[in-house]
């Protein structure tokens, strides 16, 4: 059991703790924060098997201690997923702001929502 | 041995709880604050996991940009009203599949065959023709150049679907979200302090990236972070959402890294390739003119859409 | 003779790839430079240069009869990333490349500029989403890289999720914020797959990933559970069945020219990675089990999506469902292909991508129809829409051929992908697609003529409109439903063209 | 000499420890903002400050010492200007600051 297995498992059970808040939770900030929580679990997955990649050869003296690729994977999609709850926050602050409340529930539209003409 | 083991352990165990925290405690609030400890503390994860250029980026980005948006977020969110979300038997339910699920990810993780298979060695053997000595950034600019580019070409249309979110009539106005405090001087001075500081280490992050851990997005953050500051301090205007001379700024850095890859087609035989003596410099070139530009997109998804001034 | 463009574009070889992957990307950041006054005509020629580059890959592929490929930077994989043009991404290369500029040529008026009027919000906005959309499907289409087909996805979502509420009120916010933590969760659970391969095997580039599984007698834990999450997370992205919510109210709710772009190119990306985990990355764990369980979805959202059609009141809306329903069809080819030998298999993915080609052109004209007969009438309510094949008989015309197309009639490409797709299923004895199939065509038909007798009912007295469309508008509506029309009358060996890169591959070998 | 910087640099940290035990037991027990971020400001600081110092020696070059130096310096402005903000978000300046103000009033 060392200590890389160890955020190994770890970073299953963020998946499954953020999974819960994304499914559970109806504020749509706490969503949010439930998304980044799955996201920093898969990070840490990929953490854990570059440490592993890395492991026989820092053995080997080569001073090589990580797997550079998943690391630069993680860098690409840490800023993709900075992106990503940018537009959510954005979105959630103007759907506040034009009325709509924070959570997604009440917004359910029925199958045959009040009309108005959209724009062409 | 056992000594490292328990420092892993504690940090795991630390990162699960404020999981924990994040999902079990009642205000928003204290939930992003125990987001962006959570952050911090994974960023220490991620230097046990001998990946210091990710633990710069986890704490500067994760931890520091995206708390700064949801702090500011669940600043101005009215309170939830308690209750709402599924009935407790459903959350009983869907805690248990979430339970397998992570279970099931577990053993599978603990199942990954034992001699990890890596690709170490092959970046190691591939690195000298790219110039750099930091492996991370030899593999972000030369050997899978195009998802570092496509990256920063999808920060593009983040941003633009930001400003999308602005009323019809707060065209052209400047994005709204970072209001000013009102007038502390405790904030103004440190606007005045803290910047200098941060822009060399932004600097100098992206410099010493080419050799040793670092590289533009840390860069960039650190210098998005600074920017924020001062217009927080109210001590610096953010441009207009039309404004032609940012807007040029935003597009510069993909261009540039657009171009040189185009130049590879004729020079070394591919797009994205790097002719065999000018790859350092090339690597450089694009390294300073995407800092700038990330730089710009990052500080623009903090400060939000347009809006006119009241 | 190949007028010179092509034959010099031919010799280009794998550098021809370049073109169609980077176009749409300098497009998007010279827009940004250029500004929203000017975008709207700049990027109308932009579309026809895609266009022609996606026609050059489809000449190099048919020439070469083998597909096109290119190591990224010179890096070969697994170390660097590689683009491959089969069979499958010219189709789909070629079909946005024709959705994009035939919506592009409808948008002209709703986003476009007047000369010397000054930038609004929705015209900047929407033409860098476009142009975001099409540069993220390109990238799908060629990718061979799990971790730069997950970047393109999130291209993708980036730019459909703003297209979606565009217009600002509540309800699309809502449908949007909807849409976006759908397509988050399920990109999420694309990257836990991706991390999973990369522990197993090393790559993550989709050829070597391959052999390795296809090399190895008993397929690792790890392997099953990516396959089944990336898969996961791909279906919440297209939104089949069970995982649908999102979609109705997205697609309805977008402006007409986005909701086109959503409902025909977007939902297709993700079901394209769907397509090639299971044909190219794994095509032996194709086996029973799995086949059937997504064969059972797609004949439950052809159904759902047919019978909700049918109560809708919206005509946005029933479109929307329709979409539902149509997609239902493009799984019903994992179980027939699973269980026919590899010349079948080749046939039903032939089939499929007809369909996803026919569907695709269909349902842009009918939501470009929808979207001029609602601006016209400032509500598109179906019981009031009387009469309104007098007062806008091109666009109920357009609207009409292109149900005709999802119906699958006679010349339309649908007819032509079920007859593909009976074959296998009548030769493996699996009678009950066929019958999925003539039950959704059934439902398609119902719910159409449903629309087309309050739009041709009231002949004598149709309503006043508020607004009359451009008359090219009507005519880019009609063009489309005439594309999925008349799909079907395909030349043969351009079928073979589908199948370039497909064939000599064992499916469903383990029990 | 060795052996004498060791046992500097152990007594620095275990005080520097303490100092932070006494931050958080302050910060759970004080009764209301305003005394709390006294407790944090104060005995973080100088806690930290005694870690820092606590390490120097093991430091090996000097760019490294500068390094934890800045660091402390770093928290010190940054601990002072947010103690200021929260202070002046609980109680803004220049409010009732009458003769027998001595409770604190949350």
């Amino acid at each position: 059991m060392s200590g890389v297995t160890l955020f190994g498992l770890c970073g299953a059970a963020l998946v499954g703790l953020g999974l819960y808040g994304l499914i559970c939770h109806p504020g749509v900030l706490r969503k949010i924060l439930a998304f980044n929580l799955i996201g920093s679990g898969v990070f840490l997955l990929f953490g854990v098997i570059a440490k592993r990649g890395g492991g026989a050869l820092a053995a080997a003296g080569t001073g090589i201690d990580s797997d550079p690729i998943p690391q630069a994977l993680v860098i690409t999609g840490l800023v993709v997923a900075f992106a990503a709850t940018a537009i959510a926050v954005a979105l959630l602050l103007r759907l506040v702001e034009v009325g709509g409340r924070g959570t997604l529930e009440d917004q359910a539209p029925a199958s045959n929502p009040p009309h108005q003409g959209p724009k062409p | 041995m056992s000594m490292a083991l328990a420092v892993d352990a504690g940090l795991a165990l630390l990162i699960l709880g404020l999981g924990l925290w994040i999902i079990a405690v009642r205000s928003s609030f204290a939930a992003v604050v125990g987001f962006i400890t959570y952050g911090l503390v994974l960023a220490l994860v991620w230097v046990r996991l001998a990946a210091v250029d990710v633990a710069m980026t986890e704490a500067a980005l994760g931890a520091g940009l995206t708390g700064v948006l949801l702090l500011g977020a669940a600043a101005r969110l009215p309170a939830e009203a308690p209750g709402g979300g599924p009935s407790a038997g459903l959350r009983v339910l869907v805690a248990v599949l979430c339970a397998l699920v992570a279970a099931a990810l577990a053993a599978v993780v603990l199942s990954l065959p034992e001699p990890a298979p890596s690709l170490a060695p092959l970046v190691a053997e591939n690195l000298p023709p790219t110039g750099v000595k930091n492996p991370v950034t030899g593999v972000l600019l030369a050997h899978r150049a195009i998802d570092t580019l496509l990256e920063t070409v999808v920060l593009i249309p983040a941003l633009i679907g930001v400003w999308a979110l602005a009323a019809d009539r707060a065209w052209g106005a400047r994005p709204g979200a970072l209001t000013p405090v009102p007038s502390s001087s405790a904030l103004t001075l440190l606007a005045q302090v803290l910047p200098p500081f941060g822009i060399l280490v932004g600097i100098h992050l992206v410099w010493a990236g080419a050799d040793e851990p670092g590289g533009k997005f840390q860069g960039a953050a650190v210098l998005a972070a600074m920017w924020v500051l001062v217009v927080m301090a109210g001590l610096a205007d953010l441009p207009k959402v039309t404004s032609r001379l940012m807007r040029y700024t935003l597009v510069l850095g993909p261009l540039v890294f657009v171009a040189i890859g185009l130049a590879g087609i004729w020079s070394a035989g591919a797009f994205l390739a790097l002719p065999e003596g000018y790859a350092k410099p090339l690597i450089v070139t694009i390294e300073v003119v995407l800092t700038l530009s990330v730089a710009l997109v990052l500080g623009l998804l903090l400060a939000g859409p347009p809006k006119e001034r009241a | 003779m190949s007028p010179a463009w092509l034959a010099g574009a031919l010799d280009l070889g794998g550098d021809l790839l370049v073109v169609p992957l980077m176009l749409p990307v300098v497009g998007l950041l010279l827009g940004l430079g250029l500004g929203g006054r000017h975008l709207g005509r700049v990027a109308l020629p932009l579309m026809v240069l895609g266009l022609a580059a996606a026609l050059a890959v489809a000449a190099a592929v048919f020439k070469a009869g083998a597909p096109l490929h290119y190591a990224l930077g010179g890096w070969a994989p697994p170390l660097g990333v590689s683009l491959k043009a089969d069979g499958l991404s010219v189709v789909l290369l070629l079909t946005s490349a024709l959705v994009v500029l035939a919506v592009g040529i409808y948008a002209q008026r709703p986003f476009g500029v007047a000369p010397g009027a000054v930038e609004t919000r929705s015209s900047l906005a929407f033409w860098m989403l476009l142009l975001g959309v099409w540069s993220g499907l390109n990238t799908v289409a060629l990718g061979q890289d799990l971790f730069t087909l997950f970047v393109a996805l999130e291209l993708l979502t980036f730019s459909a999720v703003p297209l979606v509420a565009l217009d600002g009120r509540a309800e699309t916010l809502a449908a949007a914020l909807r849409y976006l933590l759908f397509a988050l969760l399920g990109s999420v659970l694309y990257l836990l797959g991706a991390v999973l391969f990369y522990g197993t095997y090393g790559t993550l580039d989709i050829a070597l990933l391959a052999a390795a599984i296809g090399g190895a007698d008993a397929v690792p834990a790890p392997v099953l559970a990516a396959a089944s999450l990336m898969t996961v997370g791909l279906l919440a992205k297209t939104a089949l069945f069970p995982l649908h919510l999102w979609l109705p109210p997205a697609h309805a709710g977008a402006p007409p020219a986005a909701s086109a772009v959503l409902s025909a190119l977007v939902v297709k990306g993700s079901f394209f990675l769907i397509l090639r985990i299971w044909f190219d990355l794994m095509p032996m764990l194709l086996t029973g089990m799995a086949a059937q369980i997504l064969g059972a979805l797609g004949v439950a959202a052809i159904l759902y999506g047919g019978l909700l059609a049918l109560r809708q009141a919206r005509l946005k809306l029933l479109v929307a469902y329709s979409t539902l329903a149509q997609l239902g069809y493009l799984f019903l080819i994992f179980p027939l292909a699973a269980t026919s030998d590899p010349a079948g298999s080749t046939d039903v993915v032939t089939g499929g991508m007809l369909h996803l080609v026919s569907h695709a052109l269909a349902k842009a004209g009918m939501f470009l129809a929808a979207g001029l007969i609602a601006a016209s009438l400032g509500q598109d309510q179906i019981s009031a829409l009387g009469g309104i094949a007098r007062a806008l008989p091109i666009t109920v015309l357009a609207f009409g051929l292109g149900g005709l197309a999802l119906m699958g009639l006679e010349p339309s490409g649908a007819y032509l992908a079920k007859s593909l797709l009976d074959g296998p299923a009548a030769a493996s004895g699996q009678w009950w697609w066929g019958l999925a199939m003539q039950a959704g065509g059934l439902l398609t038909a119902a719910y159409l003529i449903r629309v087309f007798y309050h739009a041709l009912a009231g002949f004598s007295h149709p309503p006043s409109l508020k607004s009359r469309p451009a008359r090219y508008q009507e005519l880019v509506a009609l063009a489309l439903a005439l594309g999925a029309l008349l799909l079907g009358l395909l030349p043969a060996e351009l079928l073979g063209l589908v199948a370039i890169g497909r064939s000599g591959v064992e499916l469903g070998g383990l029990p | 000499m060795s052996l004498l910087l060791d046992l500097f640099t152990v007594i620095a940290v275990a005080l520097g420890a303490l100092f932070f035990l006494a931050g958080t037991v302050g910060l759970l027990r004080f009764p209301d903002t305003l005394t709390r971020l006294h407790a944090l400001t104060k005995a973080d600081n100088l806690g930290l400050g005694l870690i820092v110092a606590g390490l120097l020696p093991q430091v090996d070059s000097v760019v490294a010492g500068l390094g934890l130096i800045a660091v402390w310096l770093l928290a010190l402005l940054a601990g002072a200007t947010v103690g200021q903000l929260l202070a002046g978000a609980v109680r803004p300046p220049g409010s009732s600051r009458g003769p027998d103000d001595e409770g604190p009033r949350a």
